[in-house]
């Protein structure tokens, strides 16, 4: 009964991990108990996006994430 | 061989620069302007090399989504959009972007859009190794204001 | 083999365009943006065929002088500007405009500004043939629009 | 001694020639007849310009060609 948590970019660096499991359901208290404090800072940035199965959240605080699913946090961007 | 009306890739190897334009120039032969866009890794102080990761259900379609509305609302007749991920050196290619359209200005905005989206609206994460290590990148205030010209009604 | 930083020329025939940029781009390997704008003859209702004269003591000499103006303006790398003159058929590339700088603004504005100027402000002459036969073109106002749009203060 | 006179784009139409030898010297006044009225209507277009020896006149009306002199009447342009 788990969710994969994944940390993308810097946040990688912070979490000092790629990934974790972590137990089901999860939802946003729940998930900013488990990451941590600094990790928790990070994720009240606006800038900062939550996506489970693969879709990007429009409130990530409606975090609702069951078993099997997978949770990504998503750092600001920068490409090209 | 290029898909139309749009070519939409992540690569994780170099690419080919003349002979996707040629192709792609190819493919659009009605079109009267083709405005083409090439980003590289610059060779800049002590940076070593690059690297772009990305999140696979988010990066692909969210450029696949970018074309297609580039393509509307520019009223192109295709657009080539590919992007490099994994570790690059100095001097290689990030970025290929191509648009074709009816007339030139349409093709300059359209590119000038792709360029500012995938800079600062797609889902990549880049980083850079200089002599001291590795060092993330966030996008510049000039990339945001660039970004947010588009936000504005069109004049 | 290109010649740098500026490489003007007019063509009397066609031009193979992916080794062009194929070329441009190796020459500025250290540039992080190249923008390249490729114009053609549209297959356009009954046009058949375009034709661009030139004026030899005005044409080339204009054309270099305004890379070398681009080239301070927008702080290139180097540019690539070549213009087809003779009869062309519709799918012919008839200009072929790159350029390469430090950020990818400096390269997308450079393009656009050369691009305008060679459309309203180099001595060139174009006629389309039609089924009625030839007719001269003037630029389009919105062609004038374009070009007027540099000689405000930038912003 | 004589200048000649070169028609482009659409005034060699008007013109129904490429170029014609005209008596040296010519200027403005001297050019306006030899033309006819048509071109010569053209002419009088702030849009239309004149060089002389390969070098566009500021001035189109201090027009002085001398003996083997090539003077080029310039039509409103169209590239790209």
């Amino acid at each position: 009964m788990s969710v994969t948590l994944l940390f993308l970019g810097p946040l990688r660096d912070l979490a000092g991990e790629q990934e974790r499991e972590v137990a089901s359901p999860l939802d946003w208290a729940g998930l900013i108990e488990q990451v941590g404090p600094k990790i928790a800072a990070q994720l009240e940035d606006d800038r900062v996006n939550i996506a489970c199965k693969g879709k990007v959240l429009a409130d990530k605080r409606a975090l609702i994430a069951e078993d099997g699913d997978e949770v990504a946090l998503l750092p600001p961007v920068s490409g090209g | 061989m290029l898909a139309t009306p749009l070519d939409v890739r992540l690569l994780e190897k170099g690419m080919s620069i003349g002979e996707a334009l040629a192709a792609f120039n190819a493919a659009h032969e009605e079109a009267g302007g083709v405005v083409s866009f090439l980003g590289k890794v610059r060779p800049d102080g002590d940076v070593r090399a690059l690297e772009l990761t990305h999140y696979e259900p988010l990066t692909l379609p969210g450029m696949e989504e970018l074309a297609a509305n580039a393509r509307t609302r520019f009223d192109l007749d295709g657009a080539l959009v590919w992007h490099r991920i994994g570790v690059m050196n100095p001097g290689e290619a990030i970025v290929l972007v191509a648009t074709a359209a009816r007339h030139r200005r349409n093709a300059f905005e359209a590119a000038d859009h792709l360029m500012d989206h995938l800079k600062s609206a797609a889902w990549f994460w880049k980083r850079e190794r200089r002599d001291d290590g590795w060092h993330w990148i966030e996008p510049r205030d000039a990339d945001r204001a660039d970004l947010a010209r588009w936000n504005s009604p069109r004049t």
